[in-house]
């Protein structure tokens, strides 16, 4: 058992009421100590169920701070949930919904939550204001020092060092109206629009329907509105076309209204459950969205009003009414609109002393005082709390009459209180009206901004756009969702009727930006709670000119903690409009971005990670390396063969080097295979085929022969070289194009693009035929041999019937059509053979069949490699987007007979300039040093920097068994003049200078009579 | 108070703060100037500080469109770094990186350079080998760097993934170890009060809409504020040089494109240095407040809006989580886009232009944050002298027609690959 | 995520989509009477405007057409789409 | 001539994993997806060229009683489907055993059409059941809901970021999937994943 301590009693909770499930008790643990919540709980209301007041520090001055909200907004009561691999800093304990055996731990601070070391930055709090390292940390000992310090202290959570062992994945969905928030508003709109028999999408974030109606007391047709709610989701629930997500939240609205969305599936739990993502990330692609997100209430900003025990007031109804939570015993009630009275109300249903009601209204004779006042609460008008005390837990406040300028009247009055609920209003949430881009218009009468004008298919509704009265929601609802629907062809578009509510008439609220302290007191009044930002602070940036709310934000940090400023901007954007002396609409407000709440990396990510990053491809001949000795290594999507093992042999540097030698041995001396098949392959057909390889190919094809391979090279348009091949003309109109492995899909793109916009004239249709043929090359001395033992009785290949460059399609191979290719790589008498995919490994092993008496073996990768500087080819490091054809000894490629693509640019000066750097072939002049690819050439090691460099190694062999030493390739300034000079590759990082005689490209059989044999 | 220090902060903090004094001026422009610079971020401001500084031409104004440092450079990941292989752009880079190394203390402003080390991760041995050539040719250039093996890797980045289930396992790296971060929005604002205490007039919300000509000159810039009389003009708008260079009738080898950042909620300290992933584009610092700063790749379309769309987020989270697999459960807490100057090879403009008296400082691509010392200096040397400093000779409008191109990658003329 | 009209599959997501780029770069017709300059322009120089953009996409996880598109570059929004021979109109 | 062979059993790119059984977490009525390979089927890609795109569709349909479908859909006709896969382009299927190619070649070269055998480049699963869409829909963006994607409909498009054809098949819920053939086993492991907490059977 991890719970050592006897669970302790719910103090703080009410023997009846709210939504928890008092029969499914749960144990879980914050900072090691057991506690006891019930189902149905968030961490939040179950700690404050059991007293805790004490939830976490603050972001700079580590004061101790307590839950504010009971919502996403929350700026205060952040945790690490979890521990070990599946740790989750910074989580809102407001959004963690209990599970038996939950541990979480309070974070930033040092040793422990109670008494925090780092508490002593409060003190320093005059030094640490907004902005101080901008101006201090310069000279000695210089910013290296003390930034090791500040990033020591900085930062909220810890995170993990170990990976996830959790999956995620994605989800595509597409509806016609999209809802989003599952309150009164959206349920209403949900419901009208699924009724038609619209594909409807619900999401809403936290675990359950109602929003704002699981909070209050609320009644609609004399019932209480959650069972409306209850009602609404049962309905829902059976409309086939209906899809209802909770515990999702819609994070953005991207471009072409998609919604980006994430549920968590598992967080409610201790681990998710097999074969079940920890997250799932939805693409939601709604014709209509309609955004009912409700509003966030926003705090005031008075005098220690970080204390614990300052609540939103909303927040407190939460708790009472949906948790049976009491968050206080005694309590003081402060706000600048209607919500004070009914939360007053509703605290003293659940037996809580209300101490005072404060209306900070200089007056206001709405229905709600009225009633407040009949029922005998002490309400104060024109008056607020200006300073709260208590370091570990609210011990009482002052409270003071406002003169309605920024001052108080008279003195102020302490009150006991272990609780403060306040209300600055409400604001509508335009974060997905924004993402939309739609405009933000402020209203005068909510103090809030409002949706202003966005495209019709995006409409917020109810509370977010602040119609606060439930029976406003409720018609917004029901008219918007009968009309989304009937936008996308679905019912009738009439509304219809909403319940009828209970509501009390609310009194306008009177904005107040700021309470003024106690009179005499220094106090610490905090905009941003969670960054530590005050009024002063917002002050001190105003006198220093970072007055656009932008420069404000990025000065003093507003509104950029995990919360975004939810709680917090609009009071510090108007402390900043005052302060300037400008209308808050004038001042404006930064801008919205996704995600709405903060969102897992891995929930984007999705499956696609780790071994899923990229999918992989294989051969068709994979199963047979794989059973025969082979180690693969990734090329591009591909697995390819590297080298081949013995049986009995393990991976080493020793296997490896013997291998890779012993396969160019046998390959030169006798026969190897090797599968080519990820070479790009293209069919090239129509009448037109030769007149269009012949403007996309450097060199002419327009004459090639039926039956005849041809190499050639392609340009860009600006004139370096772009890829290579062999192109084989199989008939008068059909040619067979091959690419490298890298740029085979690029390459198709192309001339796609020639064929369909450039050309269109050219009647030519290209496909990509790579995956329905297996390569296998078959170079050697011996590989006639072996191909005629292979190859079915009836096929000649001889050199008469197959000679250098010759193709043939009808032979077969164990009675498998096949093509053969008389061409190579290596240099060797060599071919390749196509085969059908599925019949590629019954080919290779009749052909590794016919070769078994010649000692054939298969190789891989690296032998290819060597083989091929041996021979001088190009391949990628040579082909490197920077060269052209004359720089790779290729010049004679670029035809001068006819026009091709990239020709129009080969005159340009630099490309013709005589200094370019050239291919050639390097070998070190004491035989036996390697030089690695990657050194640079240069005339004088010693030369004081920077020294003039003549080029680079491109390709490197630490030894040509054929030649019996080490080679390389290289791009030499001038190069092919300086064949037989020396020059010095030299490659610092290692510290490493070998003396290199500069050679020609090719080490073996240049005449390339191999080739002819 | 005007200056910054330790003991101007105490004495202030005694005192309530209440004696700084404005960081730069809010001047109304004047009728004309000596030098205007259109862009009030990074570069701009860094122009306008050095043709002060260096050159002692202060009768400078810098416009700018919206607030400074709203542009990219107010929304960059900060990674500096020189360690680029063409010595067209190392030398240049390496001038600006060594400017970083004495910024703070020139601007008295602390700019928090912070010399991390960024290492860029290979994952194949054909990208050691290049890597290897970078290296090799910065150490050439007297530039910082080693060549580092998955041990050495594993050693710094324990998390990084080095077990099996990696799709493109990790080879090793290239390490600069002088490279690293600075705070964006400082350095924006280090060099506008730099530049203001010498006297140039910073005009924020005010927009170039238009130049007025005489031939080859251009006279007067015409502005959301009015008209201003102008000798010479240093355009250096980012992601926007299009625009503005459209209004003198050029056209360039730029196509602007949208990049997109990201933030993570604060974690106390994670990841040490800059790490950028091999097998795509992804890169990761840890700001000082916590935040794990990061991006990837363009939104591939010409775009001049400042938000991207959800697969290049989701592409950019894939990279990231594939490349550290403990950082999975982290949160984005923000994401947001800014508009980059992609040029045709890869590399940046400074460089006379065909109108005699206007300079262009453009094609930033993304990795113009590290060149704000350099760009500034070179380019108010390029105005101030009328020709190019040595070190930005190679970085000129020309390269693009006589084919003297500075193409890191290899990536030839489609902006959005580089 | 912009969707993006595909004259022969319909209305598909961008990231099956190819990005090429501006449209109204038309390729010398006759390449043997063009000029290093107009060479130049076609290969380098970009009109790179902010609003309507008329660019080429390709739909290479779909049909494989290159499609011709008339987009917003400030707004993303896509005005017209239609085949490369298509001369694109902004709606009204 | 050569003499007639028995050709090699031909080898599909998911031999090596494909192992028979139910997977993951079955739904209360047996799992929620079943997926089969369609093996021995040729796949025999047909283009048409300029201007010759009606006298190709009636040879098509002269020879194989198979009317060419229009973009974005798919028809069968006797032992055929064909299936539209790109302007003026289709893909043809037929078991190994009716010669398509070689019919489709006599019918189409002399109309101007060009015949391409892909029959082994495309690995081809048939996937059925309750949860199809779901799992499908977790790797694709096309809607697949039956009134976007009703029978006959099908779309060229992306699935766990793979180029495939997506077939909606008769009947509820059937969906032919190709792919290519060297990512079978990428796109296979995908699928599973996917479908894994509804149950699967690979039959
Ligand atoms: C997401 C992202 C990540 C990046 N990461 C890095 C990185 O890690 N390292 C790195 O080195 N670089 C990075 N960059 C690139 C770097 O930020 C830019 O290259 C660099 O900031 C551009 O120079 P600047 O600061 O002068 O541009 P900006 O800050 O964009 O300045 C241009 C200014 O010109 C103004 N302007 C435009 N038009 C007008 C007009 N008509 N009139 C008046 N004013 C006008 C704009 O409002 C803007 O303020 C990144 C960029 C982005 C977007
Ligand atoms: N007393 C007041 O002045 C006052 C002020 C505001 C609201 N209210 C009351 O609150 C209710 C408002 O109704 P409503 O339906 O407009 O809002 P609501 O607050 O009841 O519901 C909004 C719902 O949206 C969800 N949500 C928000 N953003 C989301 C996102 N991005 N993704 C997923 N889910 C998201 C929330 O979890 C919540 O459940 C009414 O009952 C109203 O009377 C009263
Ligand atoms: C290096 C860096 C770190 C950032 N850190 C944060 C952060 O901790 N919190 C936050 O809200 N935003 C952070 N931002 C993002 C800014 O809030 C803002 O999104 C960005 O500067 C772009 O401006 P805009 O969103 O106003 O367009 C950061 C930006 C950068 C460049
Ligand atoms: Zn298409």
């Amino acid at each position: 058992m991890i719970f050592g301590r006897l669970p302790l009693e719910q103090s703080h909770r009410l023997l009846t009421g709210g939504a928890i499930d008092r029969l499914k008790p749960l144990s879980f643990s914050f900072d090691g100590r057991s506690y006891r919540g019930y189902a149905g709980d968030t961490l939040a209301s179950a700690l404050l169920a059991n007293g805790v007041t004490v939830m976490g520090r603050s972001f700079k001055y580590h004061r101790p701070r307590g839950v504010m909200s009971a919502g996403p907004e929350e700026p205060n009561a952040l945790v690490e949930l979890r521990s070990g691999a599946r740790r989750e800093p910074n989580t809102r304990a407001t959004m963690i919904e209990l599970f038996h055996g939950l541990r979480a731990t309070s974070q930033n601070r040092w040793p422990c939550l109670r008494f925090d070391a780092m508490e002593v930055n409060d003190l320093l709090s005059r030094f640490l204001v907004a902005g101080f390292y901008y101006k201090t940390f310069m000279g000695f000992p210089g910013w290296h020092f003390w930034e090791k310090r500040i990033r020591a202290a900085a930062g909220m959570g810890a995170g993990t060092v170990e990976h996830d062992p959790d999956g995620y994945e994605t989800m595509n969905a597409h509806c016609d109206v999209l809802v989003v928030g599952g309150g009164p508003a959206g349920l209403a709109a949900a419901l009208t629009a699924g009724r038609t028999g619209a594909r409807v999408i619900l999401v809403d974030e936290t675990d359950g329907l109602g929003g704002r109606l699981r909070s209050e007391r609320d009644t609609l047709d004399g019932k209480p509105a959650i069972a409306w709610a209850a009602s609404v989701a049962a309905e829902l629930a059976d409309l086939p076309e209906v899809r209802v997500l909770t515990r999702t939240t819609a994070f953005g609205i991207y471009d072409n209204n998609l919604v980006g969305a994430v549920e968590r599936l598992a967080d409610h739990m201790p681990v998710p459950p097999a074969h079940v993502a920890r997250q799932r990330l939805w693409h939601i692609r709604p014709q209509r969205v309609i955004v009912a997100a409700g509003a966030i209430e926003r705090p005031l900003v008075f005098g220690g009003n970080d204390r614990p025990g300052v609540m939103l007031a909303g927040a407190v109804r939460t708790y009472l009414n949906r948790f049976a939570v009491t968050p206080g015993k005694r309590a003081v009630v402060v706000a600048n609109n209607d919500d004070g009275y009914r939360t007053a109300f509703d605290l003293a249903a659940a037996g809580i002393d209300v101490m005072q009601i404060l209306d900070t209204r200089s007056a206001s004779h709405g229905a709600w005082r009225e009633r407040a006042l009949a029922a005998g609460f002490d309400v104060a008008e024109g008056s607020a709390v200006t300073n709260a005390y208590g370091r570990m837990g609210l011990v009482g406040c002052d409270i003071a009459r406002l003169d309605g300028r920024g001052g108080t009247v008279g003195d102020s009055r302490f009150v006991p209180c272990d609780l403060i609920a306040n209300s600055g209003g409400w604001t509508p949430s335009i974060h997905l009206h924004s993402h939309a881009g739609g405009k933000a218009e402020w209203n005068d009468q909510i103090a809030a901004f409002l949706p202003g004008s966005v495209r019709s298919d995006v409409v917020t509704i109810g509370a977010a756009r602040g119609r606060f009265a439930l029976s406003d929601c409720l018609s917004d609802g029901f008219k918007a969702g009968a009309e989304a629907a009937s936008s996308c062809g679905f019912g009738t578009g009439t509304a219809p009727d909403a319940p009828i509510t209970d509501e009390v008439p609310t009194a306008p609220l009177q904005a107040l930006w700021s309470v003024p302290p106690t009179p005499g007191k220094k106090v610490k009044r905090f905009v941003d709670h969670q960054d530590d930002v005050t009024v002063e602070d917002i002050e001190l940036a105003h006198r220093e000119g970072f007055v656009s709310v932008e420069h404000l934000k990025r000065y003093t940090t507003l509104g950029m903690g995990t919360d975004q400023g939810k709680t917090s901007n609009i009071n510090g954007h108007a402390l900043m409009a005052a302060a300037r002396g400008q209308s808050i609409p004038t001042v404006g407000t930064t801008t919205f971005r996704p995600p709405y709440t903060p969102v897992a990396m891995g929930a984007f990510a999705g499956r696609t990670t780790g071994r899923h990053l990229a999918p992989t491809r294989r051969t068709a001949l994979h199963d047979w390396h794989a059973a025969n000795g082979v180690v693969f290594i990734e090329a591009g999507p591909w697995l390819r063969p590297q080298y081949y093992l013995q049986p009995g042999e393990a991976v080493s540097k020793e296997t490896m080097d013997r291998a890779i030698t012993d396969e160019v041995v046998t390959t030169r001396t006798k026969v190897g295979i090797s599968d080519v098949s990820s070479l790009g392959k293209i069919d090239v057909q129509g009448p037109d085929s030769a007149e269009f390889l012949n403007r996309v190919y450097s060199n002419g094809f327009a004459a090639l022969p039926v039956g005849k391979a041809r190499y050639g090279l392609m340009l860009r348009e600006d004139g370096l070289v772009d890829d290579d091949g062999t192109t084989s003309r199989l008939s008068d109109t059909h040619f067979l194009m091959t690419t490298t492995t890298v740029h085979a899909a690029k390459v198709l793109a192309d001339l796609e693009w020639y064929l369909q916009v450039v050309w269109p004239e050219l009647d030519v249709r290209v496909s990509s035929v790579t995956e329905q043929w297996a390569g296998m090359a078959l170079p050697g001395p011996k590989a006639r041999e072996v191909l005629a033992a292979a190859v079915d009785p009836g096929a000649d290949v001889s050199n008469e019937a197959l000679p250098y460059l010759g193709v043939t399609c009808t032979a077969t191979i164990r009675g498998v059509p096949v093509r053969i290719f008389r061409i190579s790589f290596s240099g060797e008498l060599g071919y390749e053979i196509n085969a059908p995919a599925d019949w590629g490994i019954a080919v290779w092993e009749a052909v590794m069949e016919a070769g078994e008496d010649h000692g054939i073996r298969p190789y891989g990768l690296e032998a290819m490699g060597i083989m091929r500087i041996e021979k001088g080819h190009v391949a990628g490091p040579e082909l490197d987007g920077r060269t052209t054809p004359d720089d790779l000894g290729l010049g004679r490629m670029a035809s001068t007979k006819k026009w091709f693509v990239g020709r129009g640019m080969l005159d340009k000066p630099a490309f013709t300039d005589p200094d370019r750097p050239k291919l050639v072939g390097l070998v070190p002049v004491d035989g036996v040093s390697r030089i690695r690819a990657g050194s640079i050439l240069v005339d004088d090691p010693d030369a004081a920097t920077p020294v003039p460099k003549l080029g680079h190694i491109t390709s490197s062999a630490y030894l040509s068994p054929t030649v019996g030493h080490p080679i390389s390739l290289g791009l030499l300034a001038r190069g092919r003049e300086r064949i037989g000079q020396e020059v010095w590759a030299v490659f610092p990082l290692r510290g490493i200078r070998v003396r290199a005689r500069v050679t020609e490209t090719c080490f073996v059989d240049p005449e390339g009579k191999k080739l002819h044999g | 108070m005007a200056e910054y220090s330790v003991f101007s902060l105490v004495r202030q903090a005694l005192s309530g703060h209440k004696g700084w004094i404005r960081a730069w001026r809010d001047p109304e422009p004047k009728k004309s100037y000596d030098v205007i610079i259109i862009g009030g971020g990074g570069h701009g401001l860094a122009t306008a500080y050095y043709l002060a500084r260096n050159h002692g031409i202060t009768n400078v104004a810098i416009l700018e469109k919206g607030y400074i440092g709203g542009g990219n450079v107010g929304r960059n990941t900060t990674i500096v770094r020189s360690n680029y292989l063409l010595d067209g752009n190392n030398h240049f880079y390496e001038h600006s990186l060594k400017l970083w190394e004495g910024l703070s203390s020139d601007l008295n402003y602390n700019v928090m350079f912070s010399q991390r080390g960024v290492l860029n991760l290979a994952h194949s041995d054909g990208q050691m080998d290049a890597h290897a050539r970078r290296g090799n040719a910065m150490r050439l250039n007297g530039v910082d760097s080693a060549l580092l093996d998955r041990r050495d890797v594993q050693q710094l980045y324990p998390y990084l993934d080095f077990s099996e289930n990696a799709r493109f396992p990790i080879y090793g790296g290239l390490l600069q170890p002088r490279g690293g971060t600075a705070r964006h929005d400082a350095v924006a604002w280090g060099f506008a009060r730099g530049a203001d205490r010498l006297g140039v007039d910073i005009i924020q919300n005010c927009e170039v809409t238009g130049f007025e000509r005489d031939g080859d000159r251009v006279t007067a810039v015409k502005t959301s504020r009015g008209t201003i009389g102008c000798g010479r003009v240093g355009m250096a708008v980012a992601g926007n040089t299009s625009r503005v260079a459209q209004m003198v009738g050029l056209e360039l080898p730029i196509e602007s494109h949208v990049l997109q950042a990201f933030v993570s909620e604060p974690l106390k300290k994670l990841i040490d240095g800059v790490v950028t992933f091999g097998a795509g584009h992804f890169y990761i610092s840890q700001s000082d407040k916590g935040g794990l700063v990061l991006g990837g790749d363009l939104d591939f379309y010409n775009s001049y809006a400042q938000r991207g769309n959800l697969p290049t987020v989701e592409n950019v989270m894939a990279l990231g989580c594939a490349m550290m697999p403990n950082i999975r459960r982290v949160r984005i807490l923000r994401s947001w886009g800014g508009i980059m100057d992609m040029s045709m090879d890869g590399s940046p403009i400074i460089s006379k232009t065909p109108i005699d008296n206007l300079y262009l400082n453009a094609g930033w691509c993304y990795g113009g944050f590290k060149a704000t010392p350099g760009s500034g200096w070179v380019f108010a040397h390029t105005i101030a002298e009328d020709k190019p400093h040595r070190f930005n000779e190679a970085l000129s409008l020309e390269r693009f027609a006589t084919g003297h191109l500075l193409d890191e990658g290899g990536k030839g003329p489609t902006p959005k690959l580089h | 995520m912009i969707r993006i009209p595909c004259p022969h599959c319909g209305p598909r997501d961008h990231d099956e989509f190819s990005y090429v780029g501006d449209a109204t770069k038309v390729r010398p017709a006759d390449p043997a009477a063009t000029s290093p300059e107009d060479w130049h322009r076609y290969v380098y120089l970009r009109d790179n405007p902010r609003g309507a953009h008329l660019e080429y996409w390709h739909h290479i996880q779909g049909c494989r057409a290159y499609l011709k598109v008339l987009r917003d570059t400030a707004t993303h929004e896509v005005l017209a789409s239609g085949r490369p021979e298509d001369a694109l109109e902004a709606p009204r | 001539m050569a003499e007639i062979m028995t050709l090699p059993p031909r080898r599909s790119a998911l031999d090596s994993v494909w192992v028979l059984g139910d997977y993951g977490i079955p739904g209360p009525s047996g799992p929620g997806v079943t997926i089969i390979r369609r093996l021995g089927l040729g796949a025999i890609q047909l283009d048409a060229r300029r201007d010759t795109a009606a006298a190709v569709a009636r040879a098509v349909s002269d020879s194989l009683g198979i009317a060419l479908p229009a973009p974005g859909r798919a028809a069968s006709g006797g032992e055929f489907r064909a299936i539209w896969i790109g302007p003026e382009r289709w893909m043809l299927l037929g078991s190994d055993s009716t010669g398509l190619e070689a019919r489709l070649r006599a019918a189409v070269e002399p109309a101007g059409g060009s015949v391409i055998d892909q029959s082994h480049g495309r690995a081809i699963l048939r996937l059925s059941g309750p949860r199809v869409r779901d799992t499908l829909a977790k790797g694709t963006g096309i809607d697949l809901h039956p009134r976007a994607f009703a029978e006959n409909t099908a779309a060229q498009t992306g699935l766990f970021h793979l180029s495939v054809t997506i077939d909606r098949r008769r009947g509820t819920g059937t969906f032919d999937v190709h792919a290519m053939r060297g990512f079978a086993q990428s796109l296979h492991e995908s699928l599973c994943e996917a479908a894994a907490e509804f149950g699967y059977r690979l039959a």
